[in-house]
């Protein structure tokens, strides 16, 4: 699975993109934010606060419930600001 | 019907003259050429880089052209949106409708820069004189993006 | 503010360029662009003559230009409009309105382009394949220019 | 006192301008238009119907009961078809 962080969630993590194979226990969107934040305390700050992260699987946007598999191209962002 | 997510600048005259050249259905393009202004939110700001999704944005242009193109009776529809680092008086985006009616070229230009400005997936880092600063969300823009919403 | 009325074609790019050269308060520039359709009223045509009132033009585009920087917050407001003989797909008019705020920038032009298309003294001659033909002034683009018209 | 024509109405009088010196008898943009249509048939013509022909005075669109003077420019055109 490849992770990318955009934005502010980008500088606070500290890296733009993770790849990694998930444990078993991620089957969603919100099981995977969960699981990421145990990774640093970088990430547990930046992701505490579930409201201002949106999320896409493979380029579309996507609710919490939606589900990822190792395969998949996730990414976290703050809502975006527009153009 | 085109859509470009690039880091150079573009030539607005040229954009033109491409879309309409040869072709004689065109009673009108509508344009709106979008600049960095010096001064957001009250503050100063120096300079601002725009961050994106390369491929989802691209993706996502497509989409919401491909919408106003099926809402209004388009001849044409571009838009070319910049990232990167931009400085104030940089033109940062450009969206062009071509029909042969006026309002349907001014209301899918409009809809498309209401768009593009609140919902397209662009990040704003603001450099200030206090420092850099990320741009949070604001509500009257989805307010503009909201009148657009179609009545189901 | 600028109002040019010429027999001779403009170029787009270069009047957006002088527009906005280093000036950082705009947030963005909303033009219009009309061109000559080859079909009008159903009829091919294959040219078109605008007859004007050199001068009277001149005054009255000057004094729409004024309505419009009194109605809307606007940096610039720009009118070319040219007459003599012109052909399916070249340029007739451009509008640009240049505004901190889009939608100023949005309904000035708007504004001002339903106005120059009804209001404006200009008289078209139509040639077609069965001669020429003076056009007759329509309703519905009077009713274009009528939503505009202030509540008292 | 200068006339301009514009449009069908200078097509179909055949000239774009005329000067001269108007009589006593007009007073105003009605009595001028009544005095055009005796100059010729083709002022006869043209000006037959006072609803299409619009007049400015020193290039401000005026109504029928405008006054005008000798030193004046009249225009008389059709309706306005914009731009």
């Amino acid at each position: 699975m490849k992770v990318l962080y955009f934005a502010w969630l980008r500088s606070k993590i500290g890296v733009a993109t993770e790849t990694f194979d998930p444990p078993a226990e991620v089957t969603d969107v919100g099981t995977l934010v969960e699981w990421l934040k145990t990774r640093s305390p970088k990430h547990a700050d930046a992701l505490a606060n579930s409201k201002v992260v949106k999320v896409a699987v493979n380029q579309e946007h996507v609710a919490y419930d939606h589900p990822v598999s190792a395969g998949d191209e996730v990414a976290l962002f703050p809502p975006v600001t527009g153009g | 019907m085109t859509v470009k997510v690039q880091r150079e600048d573009f030539d607005v005259g040229a954009e033109l003259a491409a879309m309409t050249r040869g072709r004689t259905s065109i009673g009108g393009v509508t344009l709106f050429v979008g600049l960095v202004r010096d001064m957001a939110g009250g503050a100063e700001v120096s300079a601002m880089t725009l961050e994106h999704y390369p491929g989802m944005t691209e993706k996502q242009l497509e989409a919401i052209e491909a919408e106003a193109r099926a809402r209004w009776p388009l001849d044409d529809a571009l838009i070319i949106h910049r990232y990167g680092r931009l400085e104030p008086g940089d033109q940062i985006v450009l969206v062009a409708t071509a029909s042969a009616h006026r309002d349907a070229a001014f209301d899918s230009c409009h809809f498309l820069i209401d768009w593009l400005k609140t919902k397209a997936p662009f990040w704003k880092l603001e450099a200030t004189p206090e420092g850099e600063r990320w741009v949070e969300a604001k509500g009257s823009d989805d307010d503009a993006a909201a009148r657009w919403a179609k009545e189901s």
